[in-house]
């Protein structure tokens, strides 16, 4: 039943030129999860993520050194090679140095007629960096208006609003049913519906869904009594991992924090905002509802921490000596998903999840740092993780081996939600 | 007037000797000493076949890896420029180089007097070297001479990442066992290898007529992915080995 | 770092300088050992800042670097087996390893009552301080110095577009203050800021017209020597002890210049340099400079500077943007401070890059461009391979210099010694071949 | 009852054949065999398996239960289950030293560090990423350049003549090739196999301190026979290893031990 959509996946530049042809709409390619996707919608474009393939991304070292990360030198690749000629339009939203070198990279040699680069705040909770980015949404807003030649009134936005969150729903409705013992999709199906979301025109993917949703409730569970799996860390595009983890090994990916999946469908719009301001709306939804990303932080996370379910190691519990209270001008809005790892540690939990696969993409900063708070994090509850360093290109040998290994030393785990609370890390991992 | 280019690389030195024009003699022996001993050892090997004797030279030009040091040679050329030196001997036309030796593995671009306008090498990756290809084809138990023509009955392309030369290797290990044909392996080896050498071209901003020469030029296979990758075909001097030498006797022709 | 320069005629210069850069070093132990809250923070945070407080203010490039060229490869590796991955920035490498093991070349690792970093050049210096903070569960604040969006020059970016990323800036500044002033207690001083700011103006002048000398042909200073004058303007930009030896260097460079003294003894080839450089980098220039090579400029050092950081969006914003007012209070400081970080970090766009590397080489008058590319340092080496494109286009050569500002494992000279002997015998040969045809 | 136990490595294939009447009897090892891993990987398993059954009186048909492991493990159709060669190695050494809480596995392509439990169990591993720099290929191409059996490299590692060499290059081609010059500059080669000793030492170390070394410590897989390394390894960690006489096997015989638990499982102890 997910033929349809794979298929999608699996030849996203034919889809997109048909879309096109189809729809008479231009198609906007974008690079990060942060663009708010909405606005290039209302303006009457569909939005179409990029993402690396399975070749070496040999046309990249013209521009962009060795250790910049396969990913983002793969969609550099691409765009030289001219894959990406349908595009009418390149957006990216600030987030890694490695993207940004592609973007950049692509709007001087790319010969994509349109470039636009958005810069999403670092800080996601200071009301400071809302209005930031507002101002600068605006600027965006009016960019798109002068590309498509028409302007974007609130009731546009409104409705692009309206189709991304059912699109949101629709899906969160699909994956509520991971959570069961024997979910009735897996990980590779889920990942399928998510990245195909991206890669079509929303309100024709909503339409599919629906029609799939039925489809999958009255659908017999997939792979009963099998390790429960949780993928955490870079973004992944490639399915063939999956398939190694669930086809050629016994095992379920049974939820994620990785942008190209969950991460990306979580967070409504807030309703309130939408009726006023939608724009405020989408600030809203980009940097506060939806969980963050690596690159985004939030400046009085301390407070989040002494009020977090699960105080697992080094997260930032005010040491005594600064137990006195925060000045006003530093106590920001308290919302639940502005901490990425206690985000993904209830997603673990409500998920039933018994191993954590931490994906690695070579070269990516941002992950590698956090890396060792978010292994250490998911020992502190009691679910053990393995880390995978991967590629644009997926080894299977190697990566069948680790996790082989890894499901062989699993065991049944009990979860342990207030851990007491340590100073500093632990070293060994 | 008789003028010699002597050459030493990691694993063979090389030594031509020229009268105007006209090659007199030329040599490819296996290194077996040090680089100064083995740059005289091939020097007198070649003189001999030419039927003379030390003095009868005007000038030596030396390369590669052989160090200023060496009392043999009045001047220092590398091997790039001699490269360039040597292609033009064969095709006035040449303006492109891919040299691929045991270790290293180089593409430049020269104008017509010889001069190189652009070149980028392998710096840390092994991989695309002969050393490379020798280890792979140990591991296939096919004999290095043989994986060039073994390739061309391949019609399948399989997808490798050839980051470096250790991690094509167990690369290639699973791909055995996962049951591949060898002659399709080793052909999936030689495009993605071309394809990495054609990557380095573009990055210099290659133009015909590209001559391919180096140890690596002997294998058929290598030859006729490269052509494929580029799109035109490699020119292939006779005796690839040798070039860079001969580009050092041509430039002692000009010194003297 | 040699005393002396070519010739046998040692830079008068000197000696004030290694007395400056010493104390330096030395007031950081010393005022650790008095037990002065310390701050580490990331290179990219206002330096202005640390004179509003009674503070040590270590940061995090610095100590990595010195780490670095003390070779102390077992600091990185006890980082990368608590999973840090070794393709990271090595400076962090450097400083997380040698907190876990506490112990650095200063003896102990100073251990912070607060972290700062920052976001917006790269992801690094905000998630490598981040992590120092976790592992001393000290309070973390990040500066998210927003770049000007990305759009194409010389096209105007718009008046709002400036002002918003500068005044964004600013207030976080005021923020910034309140959290220094939480963290250690203190009331921020605004007498040493104003100071602070406006010395650090005069200073980046300063460099400029230092980078301007070192240009002159045949170039008064040999570039080895330059680099060591780096830790004045990076680590040392707002002290006034730095201004006087900048203003000793420049007066000596005059004169050296009138009496046509050259920094090398037989300077033939004029080369860029680009990034920073490592440990090893001064023997590498040795070669250079015996191959009668000299680097008469560099992007990486002109950054510090002020012009640099200003010219090359002139056409694409407001004048009062690029325009130094002398600040009088706190607001009007972090008005100057936010406009400058803005410039620098919007600075490191490929296209301002290209646009500016294009404007050196000619200015210049190099032969050559060598570019150092710092694995995992992507926020200085970046662009570069566009750059080396660049100036190819003008016919000028370029070599790409694989390397690691700290790390030792990851620059292996054989192979670069003989891409370097490559690369000059190329580009003596395309002089040869100039001279020839005119 | 027989189980056995196959391993195809990148370098050599292991079979292990293990009688055992019941469950709680510890069982022993029949017969095993290691042969050069050939093209074919079935091919290679039947080939080691015939070996291992020539020295016995069994016959195929008598074998209960095949567990396969190794880079070769999904190649082999007549084997019942696969396992992944890391939790084999972890029951293999601790079912030779009880004790084995810790295993160090230096095969040819790969090592391996991997922590377990008093029952063999995994708690964590650390394998060399695709790097053979740390495993035994690099000795072999270091081995066959300077011309000695592959065995007497340990031994002779320790007669140094002037000074262990310093071997930088992690790439064992580069490496390759810097031996080349040393051996042309004369450098005994006594000198360069213990500069490569203690290169590939280092190397191994760096990789064990990613994850707890506990005692015991067993160093299985080929190079374990190279007393050069193994020697080295226990003066830099201060404490004597243990390793099995024949360190190749583990792999094979903690597959074939799998094979056997699989068996018993649910028949009464």
């Amino acid at each position: 039943m997910f033929k349809e959509l794979e298929l999608i996946v699996n030849d996203r530049h034919n889809h997109a030129k048909q879309l096109k042809v189809r729809t008479n709409k231009g198609i906007i390619g974008y690079l990060c999860s942060y663009v708010p996707e909405e606005i290039i919608y209302a303006a009457g474009f569909i939005p179409v993520r990029l993402f690396s393939s399975e070749e070496a991304a040999s046309l990249a070292d013209t521009y962009m050194q060795s250790y910049y990360c396969t990913f983002s030198r793969c969609i550099l690749h691409q765009a030289l090679a001219g894959d990406f000629n349908y595009l009418d339009g390149l957006v990216t939203a600030y987030t890694c140095v490695n993207m940004r070198l592609a973007f950049d990279s692509i709007q001087l040699y790319g010969k994509i007629p349109f470039s636009r680069m958005i810069y999403t705040p670092g800080i996601i909770d200071d009301p400071n960096s809302k209005e930031f980015y507002y101002k600068e949404l605006l600027r965006f807003k009016k960019d798109m208006e002068n590309l498509s030649g028409r302007s974007i009134n609130n009731d546009d936005l409104r409705e692009a609003i309206k189709v991304y969150d059912e699109n949101r729903s629709l899906v969160n409705d699909i994956f509520k049913d991971r959570r069961n013992p024997v979910p009735s999709i897996t990980g590779k199906e889920a990942y399928i519906i998510t990245l195909s979301g991206m890669l079509t025109d929303k309100q024709e993917h909503n339409e599919i869904l629906k029609t799939t949703s039925k489809q999958i409730t009255n659908r017999a569970g997939m792979k009963k009594g099998v390790n429960r799996l949780m993928i955490v860390g870079s973004p992944l595009d490639n399915l063939k991992l999956l398939d190694i983890i669930e086809d050629d090994l016994d095992a379920i990916v049974v939820t994620d924090d990785t942008c190209t999946c969950t991460r990306y469908i979580l967070g409504k719009t807030p309703e309130e905002n939408i009726n006023q301001d939608p724009l405020k709306a989408i600030v809203e939804r980009y940097l506060i509802k939806r969980p963050p990303c690596p690159t985004k932080h939030a400046q009085n996370r301390w407070l989040q921490c002494s009020s977090c379910p699960f105080r697992a190691v080094s997260c930032f519990l005010m040491n005594p000596a600064q137990k006195k209270k925060l000045p006003k001008s530093l106590i920001f809005s308290n919302p639940e998903r502005i901490c990425r790892f206690r985000h993904s540690l209830q997603l673990a939990i409500n998920h039933n999840v018994e191993g954590v696969i931490v994906l690695q993409q070579k070269f990516c900063d941002p992950h590698g740092f956090d890396y060792h708070h978010v292994a250490q994090s998911f020992i502190d509850i009691g679910i053990p993780s393995i880390m995978l360093e991967i590629d644009n290109i997926i080894s299977v040998g190697q990566i069948k081996t680790r996790v082989q290994a890894f499901l062989e030393m699993l065991q049944p785990v009990n979860y342990v939600i207030e851990p007491e609370i340590k100073e500093g890390i632990s070293l060994n991992i | 007037m008789r003028v010699a280019g002597v050459d030493v690389g990691c694993l063979t030195a090389k030594a031509v000797i020229v009268d105007g024009n006209d090659i007199l003699a030329s040599t490819v022996i296996l290194v077996e000493n040090t680089t100064e001993i083995e740059a005289d050892r091939v020097l007198c090997m070649t003189l001999k076949k030419a039927g003379l004797t030390r003095d009868c030279l005007s000038f030596v030009v030396s390369t590669g890896a052989v160090p200023a040091t060496w009392a043999g040679s009045d001047f220092y050329l590398s091997e790039v420029s001699c490269a360039a030196n040597g292609a033009l001997y064969y095709y006035p036309l040449t303006r492109t180089i891919i040299d691929m030796g045991a270790e290293n593995c180089f593409c430049s671009k020269c104008d017509g007097d010889g001069i190189v306008l652009d070149y980028i090498a392998n710096q840390k990756c092994a991989s695309g070297t002969g050393l490379f290809l020798d280890l792979i084809s140990g591991v296939l138990e096919v004999k290095i001479e043989d994986i060039g023509k073994l390739s061309l009955d391949s019609k399948k392309y399989l997808k490798m990442n050839l980051t470096c030369a250790v991690f094509a290797e167990s690369e290639v290990v699973s791909l055995i066992h996962q049951g591949e044909k060898k002659e399709d392996i080793i052909n999936s080896l030689h495009m993605s290898i071309a394809s990495r050498v054609v990557a380095m071209l573009k990055a210099i901003k290659f133009k015909e007529e590209v001559i391919f020469i180096g140890g690596v030029a002997k294998n058929i296979g290598m030859a006729k992915a490269l052509s494929s990758e580029i799109g035109s075909q490699v020119k292939i001097p006779s005796n690839p080995e040798a070039v860079i030498a001969l580009g050092a006797a041509l430039e002692a022709r000009a010194l003297a | 770092m040699t005393e002396s320069d070519s010739r046998g005629l040692p830079l008068k210069t000197w000696p004030m300088l290694k007395e400056v850069n010493n104390n330096y070093n030395f007031q950081i132990a010393a005022a650790i050992n008095e037990g002065k809250p310390i701050v580490i923070a990331s290179g990219m945070c206002p330096q202005q800042l640390q004179g509003a407080f009674d503070v040590v203010w270590v940061t995090g490039e610095w100590y990595g670097s010195i780490c670095g060229f003390s070779r102390d490869v077992g600091l990185c590796e006890t980082a990368e087996r608590c999973g840090f991955p070794h393709e990271t920035c090595s400076y962090a490498r450097m400083t997380i390893g040698s907190m876990i093991e506490d112990r650095g070349f200063l003896g102990k690792y100073p251990k912070p009552v607060a972290v700062l970093g920052t976001e917006g050049l790269c992801n690094v210096q905000a998630k490598w301080f981040e992590a120092l903070a976790r592992y001393h569960n000290v309070p973390f604040f990040v500066l998210d110095s927003a770049p000007i969006p990305s759009q194409i020059l010389p096209e105007w970016w718009g008046e709002d577009a400036v002002k918003d990323s500068v005044k964004y800036y600013a207030k976080q500044l005021e923020n910034f203050i309140d959290f220094l002033e939480w963290v250690t207690g203190q009331k921020p001083n605004e007498e040493k800021l104003i100071d602070a700011v406006i010395t650090m103006d005069r200073n980046e002048r300063l460099w400029d017209e230092l980078m301007r000398l070192w240009r002159a042909k045949p170039s008064p200073i040999a570039g080895r020597s330059l680099f060591t004058f780096e830790n004045l303007i990076v680590s040392l930009p707002t002290s006034h002890a730095a201004s006087r030896v900048l203003e000793a260097i420049i007066e000596e460079l005059n004169d050296r210049i009138a009496k046509g003294i050259s920094g090398i003894p037989n300077e033939t080839i004029r080369l860029l340099w680009q990034a920073q450089p490592g440990w090893y980098v001064l023997g590498i220039i040795r070669y250079f400079e015996s191959q009668g090579a000299n680097f008469v400029t560099t992007p990486y050092l002109e950054l510090w500077g002020s012009h640099f950081r200003y010219d090359w969006c002139k056409e694409a914003t407001p004048d009062w943007f690029r325009e130094f007012n002398k600040p009088n209070n706190f607001a009007e400081c972090f008005w100057e401070i936010s406009k400058s970080i803005i410039a620098q970090m919007t600075r490191p766009r490929l296209e301002a890059g290209v646009k500016a590397i294009k404007q050196m080489a000619l200015e210049a008058e190099i032969d050559g461009g060598v570019w150092h590319a710092v694995r995992g340092c992507k926020g200085v080496s970046y662009g570069e391979l566009a750059e080396r494109e660049a100036l190819r286009e003008l016919g000028i050569p370029g070599l790409i210099l694989e390397g690691s500002p700290a790390d030792p494992r990851d620059f292996s000279e054989g192979p670069a010694l003989r891409q370097i002997r490559i690369f000059i015998e190329q580009v003596k040969r395309i002089k040869k071949r100039r001279k020839r045809n005119c | 009852m027989i189980t056995v136990g196959i391993d195809i490595g990148s370098l050599s294939a292991d079979v292990v054949i293990l009688h055992f009447n019941d469950s709680n009897e510890r069982g022993r090892v029949l017969s095993y065999s290691i042969i050069p891993t050939g093209f074919d990987t079935e091919k290679t398993a039947k080939k080691a398996l015939n070996g291992a059954l020539e020295k016995t009186s069994i016959d195929i048909k008598d074998i209960s239960y095949i567990v396969a492991t190794g880079y070769g493990r999904v190649n082999i159709p007549f084997a019942n289950k696969n396992i992944s060669e890391i939790s084999c190695h972890a029951k293999g050494a601790n079912y030779t030293f009880n004790s084995a809480r810790t295993v160090l596995d230096m095969g040819g392509q790969d090592c391996k560090v991997i922590t377990c439990d008093e029952t063999g169990k995994v708690k964590s591993f650390i394998m060399n990423d695709k790097c053979a720099a740390g495993a035994g290929r690099s000795m072999e191409v270091m081995a066959k350049l300077v011309g000695v059996p592959l065995e007497s490299v340990g031994e002779l590692s320790f007669k140094i003549v002037d000074k262990p060499s310093n071997i930088t290059s992690t790439c064992v081609l580069f490496a390759r090739s810097e031996v080349m010059e040393l051996l042309r500059k004369g450098v005994h080669k006594n000198d360069i196999l213990a500069g490569a000793c203690d290169a590939l030492m280092n190397r191994v170390l760096s990789l064990m301190g990613r994850s707890q070394i506990e005692t015991d410590l067993v160093i299985s897989g080929g190079i374990a026979k190279n007393v050069g390394i193994t020697k080295r390894i226990e003066e830099k960690l201060g404490f004597s290893v243990k390793i099995p006489e024949e360190p190749q096997i583990i792999g094979a015989l903690g597959a074939a031990i799998f094979a056997k638990e699989i068996l018993c499982k649910g028949k009464p102890a």
